[in-house]
């Protein structure tokens, strides 16, 4: 007879395990069984650290954390409700995120000697009363699974034992009453063609897990959570660098221009090139250089070429892409540099999130050498933010940083597949006839952008040499006038100044348009803030919120926003550099909230800073 | 490589067409002025409309070169001329493109991008002209100078040894590899024949005169004119050099080089194109010093697949298998689900 | 019978010509002699852009200016007083700097067709009328010196004419007083041994130059220039870049540390590899990289051995050290970067100076990567500040930036040179022992300035692995832990804030202590600055003028000095970047003055901007 | 060397005392144990100091070795190591330096750096692990993989003709060049003898496997108990191989490698002291693929000025000539003129 069911407007749960015991997966179909009922989701993976650690051990640890909710979700979660932890290394790393009273699922069987040992723990916290404050259900997850899985022929014991984690997600996927159906088809459509057998022994395992449930008197409860109130449309669930990836593509077929991407492996930026390099059909050329000075270069030979150039990296990458950046705003040839911010300085922790290259970005390069920047604010924006920073770059031959992070790059959300039509017209024709009479002369810009011809070799008549010397005013020639170089500085730099008149202001979103506080952020912390808002008015407190996307130039509309409220904060993953721009900028004595831990905001602690700011 | 030549138009260029109006700045004889003359000439023979031609070169003396050719060019920045000219490459094979560098340009700062590029076998032309010095910051000097040499920033003697540019160029896998003289255009003209008639890259280094901060540097080969030390390779012929040819090369049972009479048996007969890189390599370790004798000409230059002919045929297959990438089709890939209006 | 002596205060001469002219060593042996003579001075070459350009072409003209006076002096001058011009070229590239009634002195030999048309010269400007307005004076310098020279034997017709430069110097140093005894014993020593006859060539041009100006009618007068009332001691004429150089090898007899200097050949800071790489006999190691990252690599390579790491570049170079020196800063190894900045983006006017490269310095690495910096101000101060830049990288562990410019390492003044016992104790010592019980923590920090332990190889017991991941407090271990990435990123900044504590307070030199405006300097603007402030109080008006050394930290009173003002000037060869770092730091409305020319700052056009502050 | 032992203490080190307390983090199976175990047990008999030690590495999964090593050490940044390591063996000739380093970090973006310490010859011991593929990153391709490799940034294969590690080490004109696997402990401490008995840069390539993103890639040789495909190079012995040695290499004219019978004339006697490159070269061509057969131990092995060694005897000279630096002199050298106080 079926259990009763519990109504839930929200759950967070996550799956930690071994690196080898496939938590990503697991984690990747729960949300897609659960993105099927119309839940609106976030999601985390928590990867160790590049290297692999030795199995059981607590540097191998890997999570993967779910956030679905009847209603709209800005972020992962601070902290799970429920635990799924696989061995004794994943309660240890996990279990102080996990408040007092949660759920606790352990696989039971791994806490042998030599794992708890490998965990450091002295006694076995399964018995030893220490996890008496949270809901523990100890369940043999292996053994189970092993049993289920007896009469799947041409299975090796390992193999048998290594489908733990799908026995797992049948065992939640019961629990929180999604459909196993799409993890069964995704598991036949993976391996039934090359090993039937793995595929049947994964299927099974799901089905034992599921049954599981139902059967044994474990868990009293099952629970539902309706579907959200989304907006009208077809959804995919994507993460940051695939939306990214898909973006530049986008760029591409709306510009006319063929993409080439150059690169340079690199954590959290590589599955921007492995993402990229399978899509030739699209006329995408990916080229792994040698480092990232000629990725960099690359993608500036191609640009002068007349591709769309593109270079991806991450910080110690893209300070090495200085240079080159610094002849691309002399060259004024189109380019975007995608950095994919990780927790610094130096090698730092190369899987972990930061907003920590925003003023090497603006400023990393020698003499005044301005450039526009982008920010992407959630994984499905880094579509919409990659297509800006191709358009802005063509329409002003300019290089265009675009920034995102490592959380947004491996966190996923669902996104509103958009309508074509709807994306921006971003068309790029190049110069083929002189520009004053019969003469073609480089640098002679236009009046509305200030950006120059565009005239790629194979272009009859339109011979030219560029370089990065100080080059005359419209002829482009090699000068060494001085004032020359003083004009040709500040035309650089108007050019990008100018383009604020081409983007959307800043909206604010401050309901009663009452709110005295005014929290302004950027880039990846848009979750964290706009759910701590969101708290923060629950309180009765008054709170605007403005996201910049644009980080420079800024909206035209800034510093009207900012001087309309009495006291800004500016909550950021780094010791305030936005901070400083807006302060340097404005004047105004605006207040930072930084938290540099490599995790991303945590809304509750942002909503604190909020809340103590408003009551001040 | 394209005949550039699509367009219909009739091609009647003469070096004249490749001069800018812009003003030639090198010391008054740089041996640059010479190999700028020669490449001038040179170029119409090519067949190729001026403007399917780049020049990208990095930072040097040197690499004042494109902005005096009537092509399309780059003045880029120190060393990561290959890099750039990869990217150009790559994605236009249209186009013939040269790389003009210097021997610190291309061996000090930028010798990673020059190996990558030569085992690549990027379809780009790179001319190395070796001055042995660092002309444009004023004489310190290069990895192509001899060990102990005394410039401003050695005035005790240089300590490192310096590289053959030929022998690092076998080494990086190169399918090109050829040496010419600044002031010899027959022989210079020949191997730029030569480089652009292989496709894949091609690197020639190109001994060259700095008569400011390091004059006479090869005058042992520059200044012969009886070519008692320049020893000629032709592809398929014997080794012979000497004011009355009366000097040849040997290859000793270890692979090293001898020499010996002209007349003597088992004279080495150049083979450019053999499959293995040995013979070349042996060759490049021939120099005035060792053999009295300095090889000049092409000392290999062997078929390998092109990379940009490689990605251009990726492009090719992906989409007839796949088709043409379809925006909507992508984006609506992998798993999606619906939300229909809410209600009435 | 002599000739009438006119007093005058002070002189500005500029000698022009072509690049084969010898204007360098004239200007050089110019100063000298006017150096023994005891007035100040101050110099500026004016190189052609790196590259030679033809004899007698525009681009191939070199310059030298020498400003001296009977007091003491802050800049080479806005404008001469005086123009040596030896050809049509130099006329045609510096008349336009020479005031209306300005002595005008020409080679008119050189005023031939083929240089008339090099030069872009319609007509004969000798002969034209055009320089009516101007003192001119013609004077076949080339023949008279091939004259002079008939006798002496040995000497190539080429070699006879090359000497009229030396022609030219007798005749200045007999307009203006000065001795050519000095000049005649360089001469000597300069060829006398290697070749006599060329020596015998050049002292008859400057005797015959001498007798030229005594003899003819050409010059009606003379000019006497009084000594200069400077501090008492021993002087002696230096640049930029040799004091820098001094000031190195003066902090590695100071710290005990040997001086290891990499480098990559890059204008304006060669001559610093150039100079250091003749100093073996003091230990300096010079190893000419085979480019700026292995310049730096090797520098911090050599720190971790224990020596003085010190790496030399200009702003392209500078760029491709940003992540080593973020690794450096990981490591907290002590680390002098000398950024001797030239005009950009990109190449942009290599030999040309300007103050672009600030912000870079302080935030062109990824993450929060802090770095303190220091400005040298004048020629002869980039001793001190060498001293200053080594003293703070040793004592705190950590990577300084040194900022010079093309202006200051090229430009010369005389030079008060110091007591030895004067110079700031920098002794520095190694850890040898475990610094807790029986265990080395290499990353256990001095509670006062938060320097870590400095145990180098070699050290029996204190063997221990450091690197670029981040690290745990204390330990040192691979640390991946949330919290503890947040106290080493706010570790790191404290230290280098820190720093503060321990430099001297802003200095303001204000007379009266009554000036509302207070113009806020940095670097190698120093000299048009102040000299533009002692011509504001000339015309009556306060003004006061602060001047920073240390731009990362500021000095701790530097909110209190800006907040004491109602105006604050920035003057900078930029578009803004201490302006920016003052608004930012000190919410204060500060204006800046900004030329970015590739030119020093002109005294007079601060000045005007002062005044006009003042006024408004 | 320094023995540094100058200190009176007597060594009496094991494998145990160069281990941390570090936990080893490769995955299991990873190549990179057998290395680090070959190594830590190798130190002793070299007899040198710990702390005069020094194991610098860039970025990878080799270069997490250093923190394996109880010595000192340093885990730099991608590809610089080679650069670092000069700098201090530079100023610190009384330490002994290695360089641990991958086939990416070194060929890739290191590659210049390594080519450059290679040519200077300063005194590092550089180990390039080459597993053929990014591990460290989760499995790009290499510099080292072959041409056509699918990797999850190849998906079709990738475009580049790979570096033989050796041949651009002797092309780059390396003194010492030699080639370890890393499951053969014997061999590998053979070479490591070798280098460290070599004065200046000694360049090893160790083979080792990457269980996880590309296994078995030197399945043929490392597996190859029986030694049929192993060519072992011992200076001084005719080069054989196979089962029972019964393939043997020997040189055409041409200077290329055949393979013959053991038994048959000319066989190749190996001389790694041989003072052309020419042979190590050829040498460094002769693979499993082209011969059936693949050459580990020391190709070459010469005798070359040591740069940090010159630049000690530099040092020395100029004190002698010019007296040790005396600080009041240099700063009063060149014109100086005194002012007196004025006149009360
Ligand atoms: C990043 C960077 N580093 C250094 C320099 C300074 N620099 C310009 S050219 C050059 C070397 C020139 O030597 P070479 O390549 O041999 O060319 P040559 O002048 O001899 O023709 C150097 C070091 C620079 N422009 N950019
Ligand atoms: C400047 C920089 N670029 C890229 C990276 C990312 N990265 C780390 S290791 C590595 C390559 C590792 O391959 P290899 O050198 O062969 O070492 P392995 O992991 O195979 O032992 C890369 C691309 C980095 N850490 N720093
Ligand atoms: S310095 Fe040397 S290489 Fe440069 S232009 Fe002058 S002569 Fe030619
Ligand atoms: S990824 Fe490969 S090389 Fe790296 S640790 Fe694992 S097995 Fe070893
Ligand atoms: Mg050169
Ligand atoms: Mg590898």
């Amino acid at each position: 007879m079926a259990k009763p069911v519990q109504q839930l407007s929200q759950v967070i749960v996550r799956f930690a395990g071994d690196s080898g015991d496939g938590m990503q997966l697991t984690g990747a179909q729960f949300t897609s069984e659960t993105a099927l009922l119309g839940n609106d989701i976030s999601t985390l993976p928590d990867f160790p650290a590049e290297i692999r650690a030795p199995a059981g051990s607590l540097p191998g640890v890997s999570g993967f954390q779910l956030h679905f909710a009847d209603h709209d979700i800005l972020t992962p979660g601070d902290s799970p409700n429920v635990l799924v932890a696989m061995n004794p290394a994943a309660l240890k790393t996990n279990l102080r995120d996990l408040p007092k009273g949660g759920t606790l699922i352990v696989n039971s069987d791994a806490f042998n000697e030599r794992n708890l040992q490998k965990a450091g723990y002295a006694s076995n916290p399964l018995e030893d009363g220490s996890l008496d404050e949270w809901q523990l259900h100890t369940v043999p997850l292996t053994s189970l699974t092993v049993g289920a899985l007896k009469e799947v022929k041409g299975v090796t014991p390992r193999e048998a034992e290594r489908s733990k984690n799908m026995f797992a997600l049948g065992l939640m996927s019961w629990l929180y009453g999604r459909s196993i159906e799409p993890s069964i088809e995704f598991l036949q459509a993976k391996f039934g063609t090359r090993r039937p057998e793995i595929a049947e022994a994964n299927v099974r395992a799901l089905q034992a897990g599921y049954a599981f449930g139902e059967t044994t008197e474990t868990f009293a409860v099952t629970y539902e959570i309706k579907p959200a109130k989304l907006l009208p449309g077809t959804y995919r669930n994507i993460t940051g660098n695939q939306a990214l990836s898909y973006g530049l593509i986008a760029a591409s077929k709306l510009s006319g221009l063929p993409l080439f991407l150059g690169a340079y492996p690199i954590t959290p930026a590589s599955s921007i090139l492995e993402e990229l390099a399978g899509y030739k059909n699209f006329g995408v050329r990916t080229f792994q250089a040698e480092d990232e000075i000629a990725a960099a270069g690359a993608a500036v030979g191609a640009a002068f070429g007349g591709m769309l150039g593109v270079t991806t990296s991450a910080g110690p990458g893209i300070v090495l892409k200085a240079e080159t950046i610094g002849l691309a705003i002399m060259l004024e040839l189109p380019l975007v540099i995608c950095d994919i911010q990780r927790a610094g300085p130096s090698t730092g922790m190369p899987t972990k999130p930061e907003q920590g290259d925003l003023l090497m970005v603006l400023f990393g390069r020698n003499s005044e050498s301005p450039v526009p920047v982008v920010a992407a604010h959630s994984p499905s924006d880094c579509f919409a933010a990659a297509i800006e920073a191709c358009r802005i770059a063509l329409k002003y031959r300019t290089p265009v940083y675009l920034l995102s992070d490592a959380y947004l790059a491996n966190g996923s959300e669902p996104w509103l597949l958009p309508e074509l039509d709807a994306l921006p017209d971003i068309s790029t024709t190049f110069t083929t006839e002189p520009n004053s009479e019969r003469e073609f002369l480089p640098y002679l810009r236009d009046e509305k952008t200030l950006a120059r011809p565009w005239a790629v070799p194979g272009t009859r008549g339109l011979e030219h040499r560029i370089g990065g010397l100080e080059k005359a005013d419209r002829s482009g020639n090699i000068s060494y006038d001085p004032d020359n170089h003083d004009l040709m500085t500040r035309l650089r730099a108007q050019k990008v100044a100018g383009i604020a008149g081409d983007i959307p202001e800043l909206a604010v979103d401050d309901p009663d348009r009452d709110a005295r506080v005014l929290v302004l952020g950027w880039g990846g912390t848009y979750g964290p803030i706009a759910a701590a808002c969101k708290r923060v008015r629950r309180t009765g407190r008054k709170i605007a919120h403005a996201h910049l996307q644009h980080l420079n130039p800024f909206p035209r509309n800034t510093g009207e926003v900012v001087r309309r409220y009495d006291k800004i904060l500016v909550p950021e993953m780094n010791l305030g550099q936005l901070l400083k721009l807006v302060r340097a900028e404005f004047l105004v004595d605006a207040v930072g909230y930084n938290r540099v831990s490599g995790l991303p905001l945590r809304a509750d602690e942002v909503a604190h800073a909020i809340e103590a700011m408003v009551d001040s | 490589m394209s005949d550039g030549n699509g367009n219909g138009h009739k091609l009647s260029l003469t070096a004249k067409d490749y001069r800018t109006d812009q003003e030639v700045r090198w010391c008054p004889g740089c041996g640059d002025y010479a190999i700028l003359a020669a490449m001038q000439s040179f170029m119409p023979e090519l067949g190729i409309e001026r403007e399917n031609t780049v020049f990208i070169s990095g930072i040097g003396c040197a690499a004042r070169f494109p902005y005096y050719m009537n092509t399309y060019g780059m003045h880029s920045i120190h060393g990561r001329a290959p890099a750039i000219a990869t990217g150009l490459a790559v994605s236009r094979p249209d186009l013939t493109v040269f790389v003009v560098t210097g021997d610190g340009d291309a061996l000090s700062i930028g010798g990673n991008h020059l190996i990558h590029a030569l085992r690549r076998n990027v379809n780009v032309k790179i001319l190395l002209f070796n001055n042995r010095i660092y002309g444009l910051t004023k004489g310190q000097y290069s990895p192509t100078s001899e060990l102990g040499k005394v410039t401003k920033s050695t005035p005790m003697g240089s300590l490192d040894w310096p590289f053959n540019p030929l022998s690092l160029a076998i080494g990086a896998e190169a399918t090109f590899v050829a040496r010419a003289i600044d002031t010899d255009k027959a022989g210079m003209s020949d191997v730029l024949r030569a480089a652009c008639a292989h496709r894949g890259s091609a690197f020639v280094e190109i001994f060259q005169n700095c008569p400011i901060f390091n004059d006479d540097a090869f005058a042992f080969v520059r200044d012969d004119k009886e070519g008692v030390s320049r020893i000629a390779l032709r592809h398929g012929e014997p080794i012979r050099w000497g004011a009355d040819q009366e000097k040849a090369l040997r290859q000793r049972s270890d692979g090293s080089m001898e020499v010996c009479g002209a007349g003597e048996e088992h004279v080495l007969v150049h083979d450019a194109k053999h499959e293995t890189a040995a013979l070349a390599f042996a060759l490049s370790r021939v120099t005035q010093e060792s053999h009295g004798g300095t090889p000049v000409g092409v000392f290999r230059d062997i078929e390998r697949p092109v990379y940009d002919d490689l990605m251009a045929e990726q492009i090719v297959t992906a989409t007839e298998k796949r088709g043409a990438g379809d925006l909507a089709k992508l984006l609506h890939s992998g798993e999606t689900w619906t939300i229909g209006s809410p209600a009435p």
